[in-house]
């Protein structure tokens, strides 16, 4: 009886040990993920592009992004806090802030800028879209020599 | 204990054992090696090893209730304990923790609870306090921090009696700790224990001190059996005495029945089975072919510190003794097979020492004791068994081209089948491999490789151990028609007193390193007892 | 506490010698090399900062086999493996910093439970020659993580990032770029002294490793390995079951080589996917028997000793080489002889002390 | 009786070859069998296996002294090596050409391996019961140290030295003009695809004649009785530590005859690590043919390099006309491996 009672305490604190371990995890992955957040500065429906745009994303430095110009940005985690300046049509610098949050399982995310600026209370779905990176280019074509020699790893280390 | 009966594989080794044994009763067991008291013990014990060779006959009572132990666990938890002859000591561990092996007092560690128990802390100070309580038990001196390994032999004695004391402890603590009251009734104190041959390597001053402590037991009301060869000490501390012989009782008295000469006589006084051979002894002359003079050798378990002996030309020499008191050292020492100092003459010419090739070239042969382990190549032919020796010692079966020496194949299959026939070695042919046989054929292959040798002397050690009673007696028919027939000298070490009685022409008796005395096997066997005893007679 | 009272029975100064030739050969051949090789103070206090950073951890793995009376683990490579297996695939997902690193050592865990559970298995059928089973046992798996890698990674195994997977399509890369964790361990808490950078979190959970490792010796499983290490025979018959006890500590081996080889990857910055691990448990080997240990006593003392002594000659050899006969190179392959050297050495000490051991004890009985 | 006998005999046959045996035969048959499918000539599949069979069987060879004399496998044969290319880079130096230089560099070699092996097998005598992992870093650190000593020895023959530096051995060197092929073409079988190395097949006959022949001496019987029971032998006279480093002796130097036979084949000296990688293969061949850690024949040394330099040849030509993936190099890491671990586990297994 007292054994049973034993074993079964001890195997739910092994379950619940184990997924902790699990749910750290999952945590550091969200909290350890990069995003690359390309930020787009062309034409997006019945907006055109501004002339001239600064972002910042967690008060880094201020990227300035001409008109019809596409730059990225990249971020760790999830939430993050997006900071535009531009200037509007009466030459007042304008400053809009919003928090945003990647969605699960994206690597590249589209920002919209002209559509953010003018409609800086939309939901960010309408925004921030996903987006389908072509291959990365690789600059070296190293990879077909694989050196599998045991003895290699003397200079290397 | 009732009708205690063991067969090994046909071999009735107990037969009908009855005892009875109270309450800080103190039990001497004697007898000779092999006589059984190594076996009834472990029976009590409930050793894996009886269950494994088919089980025993017989009941064993505690408390008068009928008890069946299925490991030694089992037993440890009926109150028995039990101090073997070899120490099973941690020797970089303290006393301490030498005592509480396995058992440690743990104090509670959250890692335990994901990593399982073995995650708890020892409590180091529990463990402090235990130990000193079982050995203040014993009543001895001996500090629980201390090294088991910078200890006296003594010293690693009392842990190993601690250690089963403090399990009584261990009782105690998991009835405390358990919310089960039915552990409480489960775990009782040590009611009894078993000392097996204790004193055998200790020095005499420690030895009285654990004396003390074994009366101090029994007066705490544990009963002991205590097994040993040293008869003064069991007559000192027992209240009964058992002795043992060829797995029956021959007598069981209180002690003050009992006397040294008396036991001994018990303990070897045979009733006369095998009359001695009728020896043709006309090629014995009184030339000393062997001379040894203070021989000493540093043999693990057979030591021997001064031995002197001769040996006449054409006479078999006995060698006995009980086990561990070094004769099995003297063959071993002077073939260069252990580390030995002094002189040996052989016709005349001395042998060097620790150079095996030095007596095996002036013509000394040995069988060892170790079949398997010196006396075969296991994984070799019998060919090369019986034909090896004599090839690299005397180069026989060798063909030669110039320098090239090559193995002779032909002559060596000769002679391996003339020995096979000879000595009636059951195989199924000369290709055979050596492991492949029994005991007993094996011996008789080790035989031949001796006789192949064609020695003017041969040791041969324990030929008789291990093996059954049709091949014993062709072995000792085979040494004494080699001996007739070739005159060749030969020197047997044995433990079975009777079996040296029946072939030898003179024994010498080795007792604690050294020469006890030498008889006429014609002596009467009480004379011998003594001997082996160690009551050297001055003659 | 064991190893003072050990060290309090007197022993001849020859002895002494005999016990730590090989801590002494190192020292002296550090003391000739140093001014040969010109190095500034600063420059070496870096090197060996950095390096004690990334090595201890691996190096201290090995010392709970040793307790265990197993030898030189040389099965840590399997760890080293399943932290290069955990490492590129977080490298894949993108994950960077610290998280990565938690992350990695996480999804290492389970392989290398399997994998020492495996070693181990395999160990103790091969009792009183672990260490060339073990030797075997990584060359092997180092034949099954090519499998894996090479063939698995990108086929079978999803892998995304085209920075990894060769063009061919499956398997990895001969070098995968770390950048996003390099030494974010190390500089996580900055501090320079002596124009050395100190890896101060490094060294934390060096420490914590060290004060569980304390910790572990005065556990239950801890003693019994103590005694399995010393006399499996007589440990069995207390009852310690000795061929689980030897597998965990081949187990809890293996987890923490894991452990080390993301640490160090982490400071080196860049994974040599087919050779970073084969190297490593040798190295380890090599640094910790130059910190005077031997295959049955080691301490964490004689690791961070190794480290140092072992190191400060694989820093200034190649300069030293140069500097004395003009061929870099020459030092490089003088390391390399060293290394090899050391372990032969150690290992012929160790059997020859044994054998006297044995013969003493035969004689005493 | 006898039928049990045969029967029990047959069961102890097919325990003795062992599974892993049997599972590698297998799997070269069926790569024999598929060959055609996958468009590889079998002809010269045959060809390149007797080829590299020449080239290995003598370093497979050298193993089994040591294991007679129980020695264990003999993973310190790169210092046979070494003396191997001592004698080959000497025979390079003074100009040998031809078959000569092949017989200068074995006698070059001689004295180095003949000392080599006596320190060696001096050193084992200290360590024993620990052979084995001795051996291997022996074999390293005499890697690496003659790494250093490639550079430094004064050879100065311009086809051999780096030529920027004018010292210093090349990494590789021809023996092209020396010693290439002199036993491959000696006696050279061709019929269409099939070709047979006739004269280094020869040559490792002879050494193997005369390896079977020592085997049959008196100190040959010695040697191996030594390893069988060292007590035994011992309580014979044999004096166990001479015959032990005898064994080491012949076994390093079969190593360098055999790296001077695989170099004539191969066309090249590896100096530097070359060696470095040598003894896995070699000892998993022998294990390969059915020895064991302490039993090793002349059949186990031909049906191993047989079957383990087949297994080289065969898995990449048909796995690469197969499937287009080639994973030999990975086969025959694990192969390898996997026959020494087999061995180090199955003694235990036996003996208990």
């Amino acid at each position: 009886m007292v054994l049973d009672f034993y074993k079964k305490r001890s195997f739910w604190i092994r379950v619940a040990v184990i997924a902790l371990l699990i749910a750290l995890g999952v945590w550091m992955f969200f909290i350890g993920k990069q995003h690359t957040i390309l930020l787009d500065n062309n034409r997006s429906g019945d907006y055109r592009p501004l002339d001239e745009v600064a972002v910042s994303i967690d008060g880094s430095e201020p990227l300035d992004i001409w008109s019809r110009m596409r730059d990225q940005m990249i971020v760790t985690g999830q939430g993050h806090t997006l900071t535009v300046t531009y200037v509007d049509d009466n030459w007042q610098e304008q400053t809009i802030t919003r928090e945003l949050d990647i969605p699960v399982g994206e690597v590249y995310m589209l920002l919209s800028l002209p559509y953010l600026i003018n409609n800086p209370d939309s939901p960010q779905e309408e925004w921030l879209t996903h987006f389908e990176s072509q291959a990365v280019a690789v600059t070296s074509d190293e990879g077909s020599d694989i050196v599998t020699d045991e003895t290699a790893a003397f200079s290397s280390f | 204990m009732k009708g205690i009966s063991k067969e090994f594989s046909g071999n009735r080794v107990l037969n009908d054992i009855n005892f009875r044994l109270y309450p800080g009763e103190v039990l001497g067991l004697v007898g000779e090696n092999g006589a059984g008291k190594s076996t009834l013990m472990k029976i009590l014990f409930g050793m894996d090893e009886i269950r494994e060779t088919g089980g025993y006959g017989g009941e064993v009572l505690i408390d008068g209730k009928k008890v069946d132990f299925h490991s030694s666990e089992d037993a440890i938890k009926a109150g028995i304990g039990m101090v073997h002859q070899e120490f099973s000591l941690i020797p970089d561990f303290s006393v301490a923790e030498n005592i509480l092996l396995n058992r440690e007092p743990q104090r509670y560690s959250v890692m335990s609870e994901v990593f399982g128990k073995r995650l708890n802390t020892i409590d180091s100070k529990e463990m402090q306090r235990r130990a000193l309580k079982a050995i203040e038990r014993l009543g001895v001196a001996l500090d629980p921090d201390k090294q088991i390994s910078t200890l006296p032999v003594g010293y690693k004695q009392f842990t190993e009696i601690a250690r089963e004391l403090s399990k009584e402890d261990d009782a105690e603590e998991a009835a405390r700790h358990s919310k089960d009251k039915d552990a409480v009734a489960d775990a009782s104190s040590i009611r009894l224990l078993v000392l097996d041959e204790p004193t055998a390597v200790l020095s005499e001053k420690e030895a009285e001190a654990l004396l003390d402590a074994m009366k101090k037991l029994s007066a705490a009301g544990i009963a002991i059996i205590f097994i040993s060869h040293r008869l003064q000490e069991i007559i000192e501390v027992c209240d009964s005495i058992m002795v043992l012989r060829d797995g029956e009782i021959i007598k069981q008295v209180d002690k003050e029945e009992a006397d040294v000469a008396k036991i001994a006589n018990w303990m070897v006084g045979r009733a006369v089975k095998s009359e001695r051979v009728k020896r043709d002894t006309s090629h014995v002359s009184d030339e000393i072919v062997l001379d040894v003079k203070n021989l000493r050798v540093d043999m693990s378990g057979e030591k021997v510190h001064d031995v002197s002996f001769s040996v006449r030309r054409g006479e078999i020499f006995g060698l006995g003794g009980l086990a561990g008191q070094g004769k099995i050292g003297v063959p071993n020492g002077i073939m260069g097979l252990a580390l030995a100092r002094g002189d040996v003459f052989f016709e005349g010419s001395k042998i060097e020492m620790n150079k095996p090739s030095s007596p095996l070239g002036a013509g000394i042969a040995f069988v060892s004791e170790d079949r398997r382990g010196v006396g075969l190549l296991l994984d070799e032919t019998l060919e090369w068994n019986v034909a090896f020796s004599a090839m690299q010692v005397n180069g026989k079966f060798l063909k030669k081209f110039g320098p090239i020496h090559m193995r002779d194949n032909e002559a060596m299959r000769k002679v391996t089948e003339e020995y096979v026939d000879l000595l009636q070695v059951r195989c199924t042919s000369t290709k055979q491999k050596a492991r492949q046989l029994s005991g007993g054929n094996q011996q008789k292959i080790c035989l031949a490789k001796a006789f192949a040798l064609e020695p003017k002397l041969l040791f041969i050690s324990e030929p008789t151990r291990g093996i059954d009673v049709g091949a014993k007696s062709l072995v000792l028919q085979a040494l004494k028609r080699y001996n007739e027939e070739y005159g060749t000298t030969i020197v047997m070490i044995s433990s079975e007193l009777e079996e040296l009685r029946s072939i030898c022409d003179r024994i010498a008796i080795v007792h604690d390193g050294g020469i006890a005395g030498t008889l006429d096997a014609t002596a009467p066997s009480e004379d011998f007892g003594v001997l082996m005893l160690g009551q050297v007679k001055e003659a | 506490m064991r190893g003072e009272s050990s060290m309090n029975v007197k022993k001849s100064p020859k002895e002494l010698l005999i016990n730590n030739l090989v801590p002494i050969l190192f020292i002296l051949i550090c003391a000739f090399g140093i001014p040969l090789s010109g190095y500034s103070g600063s420059y070496l206090l870096n090197e060996i900062l950095s390096r004690l950073g990334r090595n201890s951890f691996l190096v201290l793995s090995l010392l709970i086999p040793v307790m265990a009376g197993m030898g030189m683990n040389f099965g840590m490579t399997l760890g080293a493996m399943a932290g290069q297996i955990a490492l590129i695939l977080v490298t894949d997902w993108n994950v960077v910093g610290i998280p990565a690193m938690v992350l990695a050592a996480l999804i290492s865990m389970p392989v290398s439970v399997f994998l020492g559970w495996l070693c181990g298995n395999i160990l103790n059928r091969a009792k009183g020659r672990e260490m060339v089973t073990g030797y075997i046992i990584s060359f092997f798996m180092n034949g099954v993580y090519q499998l894996v890698v090479l063939y698995m990674m990108g086929s079978i195994i999803p892998i995304s990032s085209s920075a990894l997977v060769l063009p061919r399509g499956y398997g990895i890369r001969n070098t995968v770029n770390l950048e996003g964790m390099r030494k974010s361990l190390d500089n996580l808490i900055p501090l320079n002294i002596f124009g050395a950078s100190v890896p101060v979190a490094t060294f934390i959970l060096v420490a914590i490793f060290c004060l569980i490792i304390i910790w572990f010796r005065r556990t239950k499983l801890g003693q019994d390995m103590r005694a399995v290490g010393q006399d499996m025979e007589v440990a069995r018959q207390a009852g310690i079951k000795v061929e689980r006890t030897r597998v965990l500590s081949i187990i809890i081996s293996t987890v923490f080589a894991g452990f080390g080889m993301i640490i160090y990857l982490q400071n080196i910055g860049t994974l040599n996917t087919y050779n970073s691990h084969s190297q490593i448990g040798m190295f380890s080997i090599a640094a910790l028997l130059v910190g005077g240990a031997s295959v049955d006593k080691a301490n964490i003392r004689n690791v961070f000793i190794g480290i140092i002594l072992f190191h400060l000659m694989f820093t200034i050899a190649p300069t030293v080489g140069r500097n004395l006969i003009g061929e870099a190179q020459l030092g490089e392959y003088f390391r390399v002889f060293v290394s090899y050297g050391v372990i032969t050495l150690a290992l012929v000490l160790y059997e020859v002390r044994k054998r006297r051991e044995q013969r003493k004890a035969l004689e005493e009985a | 009786m006898d039928t049990a006998v045969i029967k029990e005999k047959a069961s102890q046959a097919l325990k003795s070859f062992g599974l892993p045996r049997l599972i590698i035969t297998l799997f070269l048959l069926l790569l024999f069998i598929i060959a055609p499918l996958a468009n590889v000539n079998i002809a010269s599949g045959v060809s390149d296996m007797l080829t590299r069979f020449g080239m290995n069987s003598i370093l497979v060879l050298a193993m089994v002294p040591m294991v007679h004399s129980g020695c264990g496998l003999n993973f310190g044969i790169p210092l046979g090596i070494i003396s191997g290319l001592l004698g080959a880079t000497m025979t390079i130096e003074f100009g040998f050409t031809g078959f000569p230089s092949f017989l200068m560099a074995i006698l070059f070699a001689t004295p180095f391996a003949i000392i080599l092996g006596a320190g060696y097998g001096l050193l084992l005598n200290k360590v024993k019961g620990g052979e084995m992992m001795i051996a291997t870093y022996v074999g390293f650190s005499s890697v690496a140290f003659m790494c250093i000593m490639w550079l430094l020895l004064p050879y100065d023959n311009p086809t051999m030295v780096w030529g920027y530096a004018g010292t210093g051995l090349r990494t590789t060197i021809s023996v092209e003009g020396a010693y290439l092929g002199v036993l491959d073409d000696f006696l050279r079988i061709e019929i269409g695809h099939l070709a047979i190395p006739t004269g280094t097949i020869l040559f490792f006959a002879l050494l193997a004649l005369l390896m079977w022949l020592f085997l049959r001496t008196k100190t040959g019987t010695a040697m191996t009785a030594v390893g069988s029971n060292p007590v035994f032998a011992t309580a014979s006279g044999v004096s166990v530590d001479r015959m032990r480093t005898l064994s080491v002796i012949i076994s390093t130097w079969l190593g360098a005859v055999g790296i001077i036979v695989y170099e004539q084949s191969f066309g090249f000296i590896q100096l530097y690590m070359g060696p470095f990688n040598m003894a896995m293969p070699a000892v998993s061949a022998i294990l390969l043919g059915g020895a064991s850690v302490n039993k090793a024949s002349i059949a186990n040394v031909v049906i191993g390099t047989l079957l383990f330099q087949g297994i080289l040849t065969m898995t990449p030509s048909v796995m690469n006309g197969l499937i287009q993936m080639d994973i030999s190099e990975v086969i025959r890491i694990i192969v390898s491996n996997g026959m020494i671990l087999y061995a180090l586990t199955r003694k235990q297994e036996a003996s208990r």
